[in-house]
């Protein structure tokens, strides 16, 4: 038995194609969902993918967040159910509020995109643990909206419970605070990062590194094991 | 208020017709509106009466030079008489865009196209909407949109106008090619004064389909629906006809009507994953995307192509301004709009896929019996043509043309004459102010803010010879593109410079140990009533199908954008080519690093003293002039079947080919991407000077392991290629020897700091 | 028909890369005497019927949920004409 | 120190697709009641020294040449408050 992992598809998603064939490179069952639908085939976890939802129009994912869909994947990750956010995906997370902190135009303005460096900083999530805490990793990142903000009361509060999910090395590319390249919500289940794993799974594409795996084989093995 | 101007205008005041023929003495703004008055003697000719307003406006802006090619037509005819034998070609010009057979049931679509104008008026839209209108074509095509392109041609990269022009370019190319999810893979950014006041932005795209999927712009089956889909319609790029509105509407008529249109990304995704969709369902008989020239081409060009003829109400296109006169309607060039004939039993779920992906649709019309094509304005007829005389029986013109009085004492101008290095450390320092000058340095600065990943199928892009997508995942098979155009040497020699444009992007692609396979092209010139203008495109063109016939590759569709000056002052003439190829295995490609160290260094080809429009003649003398460097397209095509032969044999590691900037700039590039430094020996018979800075075409630079030196030298010398032996992969510095070394370190620097210092 | 603006601002303490890039930008076009520039947002809503305290008070609701995020964003509401 | 607020507006008959995107998702929110969204610019410009004539002259050719391209946007200035 493998896992059904749900990649979602909004109006303007981009990395859908991509975080499905990255779910089944790692040997999970990918399931599409649609934003429409309330429903999410009951699958063991979701990927919120990479794009423009929308457009990204207002601000990255604030009207998505107000998807039917949302609405149910809002109320069962908060049961617990493992929810990652890749870029756009991550931007909803904290226009959901599932994640702290917001996300904002790089400081440079531009769109940017790039192989990059980090650091697993926590590798205790649903989607880390097939890493080991301090690993370095290189995926792409590419973005315009990718500058984490928070303020300081939260992101010591997010230092002090290890939820500093990943940290950008040899150059913060956008601004974001305290170098902070993706977040976990207290529970582990929810991770949001603005680079792309899904991106890094095949060795001939992309930058030609499979550095993103882990994330994937993570979840499989949680789900299965559990 | 703006109703009331439609509802007096349906109430009697509309040029119906009726009221045309009626009123044949009317007065008529043709010649606002651009046209000749023997073109508007045509247009009464045709109809056997005065156009109405209507009809004025469709065929003014179908006869327009961008949309009937009227200058350029008799020269453009060669690509279609100079076919090399090549049975990949599926669909070939005259269509939206070629289409080419690519192997394993696929089928490939590719195109480039201009968006000149609108980029210097607004940089950011203007771009922008070059990439939208591209990808609309390509889909019309039938074919999932893979990857995107852009060559650019800017100012002198330290005007301050460049400064507004370039960071609004890239950015909108990006914003839209982004928000897609279009890989761009390649491109150029050429910086020289004669574009100063006009700047090139060119746009191309790839899509891929299986062979049945191909869809052409045909109207046929009586009774089958129009229907029109995507954005709203609003007052866009109308700027000229608005002029006849205000004629047509007295005193009421609207504002001054942008030229420039915004566009809207978004809706253009949602539009290619619908239209694709569609597509799968099979629902649709016939398809065109709406570009320059909106409704009047869409409608004119689909009811042209099929049987019989079309009606069209007019009056139920969704607006996003009420106040739009009929005649705007027609004109609008509101983006992100398509057109399909659908089945009548189709209707219904192809309104079911619209109304998923959140698309406006309307059905605006049907296919009928007839043969004219006939628009309705709430009842009444505004519009009755023969729709062939308004989209393919435009007006030619054989303009004259004559070789200017300046080429010879331009070519007299020798660059070989002009003053070198006398010393290795002149030498050394003329390599470093060559790599870092605005053409030649690094590029990353532009290309990092395009997404070259998204859709996971990127093996190779920026700063790559040329891009590849994979497009099958089990076969890998894949796809390749590259394109160049050299306006230096287009300038020296239209002719030549037509082929070298072609032969470096052939060179390009086969660097990359892709097959080249076809070419489309974007010709940027000057103002066609020039003579001396007119001579360059004729050359260029005549250069470009000669070249095509020899290397076998045919043109499958293009673009011209002529009028390309600032008064008198006409751009460089800058043909450029993009190149289409083919690899059975992406697993083979050939990247451009030197990464392995102890590796030998191979040239291939042959260096003559060539330095006419050559980087290194701008960047340390500001010269122009000679002759560019000879073209031998056989040597090209033997050059290109050794570097896909290594490749498929696995003989190679890294290639890069040689074009502006010579030897060194191309060992330079691959050393800082592979991380990796190399030591170089100049060949017998050879200068320093040549060996490192000529431009000689037919040549590439490639990475030997040592276990292959044997096969590869008896596979070249079997064949006939000079190859020679100029070093190896080393250490942490480029050395000459018996000359200079410079550190990675510092050639880095030198290289990647100029655009950012430029533009950031 | 009443429009109602909403001006939407980053909180003064989160760095403003766009207002930053216009105020260098400046000395270059020969202007000085601008101490700071912030760049925001301007929706100008369009509403039917009357704007009274009701619909104030959902056009602010809508403001704080949609318009802005207040965790980096302030805003304003403020009817502005009567046509 | 006075501010002056340039507003810039994509004039009316250009397509603002953000302006749009917001307005479609009202719905959706539970929002009715707004015929039109339009969505712009704010920029806020700290001034040094009097704002009189001559700097009210500055920035509007500063917002005419640099804030606004004029071919697609409109653009108001005015002063806000003094402080
Ligand atoms: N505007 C652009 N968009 C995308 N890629 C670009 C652009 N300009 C340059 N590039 C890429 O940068 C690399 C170097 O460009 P160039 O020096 O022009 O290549 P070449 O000389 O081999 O034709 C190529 O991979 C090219 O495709
Ligand atoms: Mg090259």
């Amino acid at each position: 038995m493998t896992a059904r992992i749900g990649v979602v598809t909004f109006p303007g998603t981009l990395d859908d194609r991509d975080a499905l064939r990255a779910v089944r490179i790692a040997g999970a069952e990918p399931v599409s969902l649609w934003h429409r639908d309330k429903g999410i085939q009951q699958v063991d976890a979701v990927v919120l993918a990479g794009g423009f939802s929308y457009g990204d129009y207002l601000r990255a994912g604030a009207i998505s967040r107000f998807s039917p869909v949302m609405g149910t994947i809002i109320e069962q990750a908060k049961a617990g159910l493992p929810v990652l956010g890749i870029c756009n995906g991550f931007q909803i997370l904290t226009e959901s509020h599932l994640l702290p902190g917001a996300m904002l135009r790089n400081n440079h303005l531009h769109f940017i995109c790039r192989d990059q460096k980090l650091r697993v900083e926590n590798a205790e999530t649903a989607w880390t643990a097939d890493y080991t805490a301090g690993q370095e990793i290189s995926v792409p990142l590419k973005n315009i909206d990718g500058r984490y903000v928070a303020d300081e009361r939260v992101l010591d509060e997010l230092e002090a419970e290890g939820r500093v999910a990943f940290r950008y090395l040899d150059g913060n590319p956008n601004g974001s605070l305290r170098d902070i390249a993706g977040v976990t919500n207290a529970a582990g289940n929810v991770v949001g990062l603005m680079p792309h794993p899904e991106h890094a799974v095949e060795p001939l594409i992309g930058t030609g590194r499979t550095d993103g795996i882990g994330f994937f084989s993570s979840i499989l093995k949680k789900l299965v094991n559990a | 208020m703006t109703t009331e101007r439609n509802e007096s205008a349906a109430k009697g005041r509309l040029d119906t017709v009726k009221h045309a023929a009626a009123t044949p003495e009317a007065e008529q703004p043709w010649k606002e509106l651009g046209l000749k008055e023997d073109e508007y003697a045509r247009i009464r000719e045709i109809l056997g009466r005065r156009p109405t307003g209507a009809e004025l406006a469709m065929y003014s802006v179908m006869w327009s030079e961008h949309c009937s090619y009227k200058s350029s037509k008799v020269h453009l005819k060669q690509f279609g008489e100079k076919v090399p034998v090549n049975d990949a070609m599926l669909v070939g010009i005259g269509e939206n865009a070629g289409v080419v057979d690519v192997g394993q049931g696929y089928a490939v679509t590719f195109k480039v196209e201009s968006h000149n104008h609108p980029s210097y008026i607004e940089p950011y839209q203007g771009a922008a909407t070059g990439v939208g209108g591209i990808v609309r074509d390509i889909l019309a095509m039938g074919a999932r949109p893979v990857a995107v392109v852009d060559p650019l041609r800017f100012g002198a990269a330290d005007h301050p106008d460049t400064r507004r022009v370039l960071p609004g370019v890239v950015a909108g190319i990006g914003g839209y090619g982004n928000c897609l999810g279009l890989p761009n893979i390649g491109g150029e950014v050429v910086f020289d004064a004669c574009y100063q006041g006009n700047p090139l932005v060119n746009a191309g795209c790839i899509g891929v389909m299986k062979h049945e999927d191909i869809h052409l712009a045909k109207a046929s089956g009586t009774g089958n629906k129009v229907i029109l889909y995507g954005a709203r319609t609003g007052g866009d790029g109308i700027g000229g006809v608005s002029v006849l509105a205000s004629e047509t509407f007295e005193s009421t008529g609207p504002a001054k009507r942008p030229a420039v249109q915004v566009g809207d990304p978004f809706q253009e995704k949602l539009l290619i994953e619908c239209t694709l969709e569609i597509f799968r369902e099979k629902l649709v008989a016939g398809i065109q995307d709406l570009g320059g020239a909106g409704l009047s081409c869409a409608t004119s060009e689909l009811a042209s192509a099929g049987s019989g003829g079309m009606r069209v109400e007019l009056d139920t296109v969704p607006l996003r301004d009420s106040s739009l006169s009929p005649e705007e309607i027609l004109m609008s060039e509101s983006q992100e709009r398509m057109c399909a004939i659908v089945e009548p039993q189709y209707v219904e779920r192809f309104m079911a896929i619209c109304e998923k992906w959140d698309v406006i649709a309307t059905d605006i019309g049907e296919v009928t019996e007839g043969s004219q094509l006939e628009i309705f304005w709430h009842g009444e007829q505004i519009v009755d043509v023969p729709p062939r005389s308004v989209a393919h029986e435009g007006p030619t013109y054989n303009r004259p043309y004559a070789r200017p009085d300046w080429q010879d004492a331009l070519q007299a101008d020798d660059a070989n004459k002009l003053p070198r290095p006398a010393t290795s450390g002149e030498l050394r320092e003329q390599v470093l102010r060559l790599v870092a000058s605005p053409n030649q340095a690094s590029k990353a600065w532009i290309t990092d803010q395009y997404d070259r990943f998204v859709q996971g199928n990127t093996v190779l892009a920026m700063p790559e010879d040329a891009g590849m997508v994979r497009i099958d995942e089990e076969s890998n098979l894949g796809v390749t593109m590259a394109t160049d155009g050299n306006g230096r040497f287009a300038k020296l020699d239209p002719y030549a410079g037509a082929q070298l444009a072609l032969a470096e992007a052939y060179r390009n692609v086969a660097t990359t140990g892709a097959k080249p396979l076809a070419i489309s092209d974007c010709l940027n010139f000057g103002s066609p009533e020039d003579p001396a203008v007119m001579w360059q495109f004729a050359e260029a063109t005549r250069g470009l199908a000669d070249g095509c016939l020899e290397l076998g590759t045919p043109v499958t569709g293009g673009n011209v954008s002529l009028y390309n000056q600032t008064g008198d002052a006409a751009i460089h003439p800058t043909p450029v080519v993009a190149v289409l190829g083919v690899i059975d295995d992406v697993n083979r490609r050939t990247p451009m690093a030197f990464a392995e160290e102890g590796q030998l260094l191979y040239l291939l080809g042959d260096t003559r003293e060539e330095l006419g429009g050559s980087a290194w003649s701008q960047v340390v003398h500001d010269h122009l002039g000679g002759v560019p460097p000879r073209v031998d397209l056989g040597r090209e095509k033997l050059l290109a079947e050794i570097l896909i032969s290594a490749s498929r044999d696995g003989m190679i590691d890294a290639a890069h080919d040689l074009s502006d900037g010579g030897l060194i700039q191309a060992v330079t590039e691959s050393c800082l991407r592979g991380g990796k430094g190399a030591r170089l020996i100049v060949p017998d018979g050879l200068s320093a000077f040549t060996f490192l800075f000529s431009e000689s075409a037919g040549r590439a630079v490639v990475s030997i392991p040592r276990s292959e030196e044997l096969r590869f030298n008896d596979m070249c010398g079997a064949r006939g290629l000079p190859v020679t032996r100029i070093g190896v992969v080393d250490g942490d510095e480029i050395e000459v020897q018996g000359e200079f070394s410079i550190a990675l370190s510092e050639l880095k620097s030198a290289h990647e700091a100029t655009v950012p210092g430029l533009f950031a | 028909m009443a429009r109602v603006v909403v001006d939407v601002m980053l909180k003064p303490e989160i760095l403003d890369p766009q207002g930053q890039a216009v105020q260098r930008a400046l000395p270059r076009l020969g202007f000085d005497g601008i101490a700071d520039v912030r760049q925001g947002k301007r929706f100008e809503l369009e509403v039917d019927g009357p704007v009274d305290d009701a619909a104030l008070a959902r056009i602010n609701e809508l403001a704080e949920t949609f318009l802005a995020n207040t965790v980096i964003e302030n805003f304003t509401v403020k009817v502005e004409e009567e046509k």
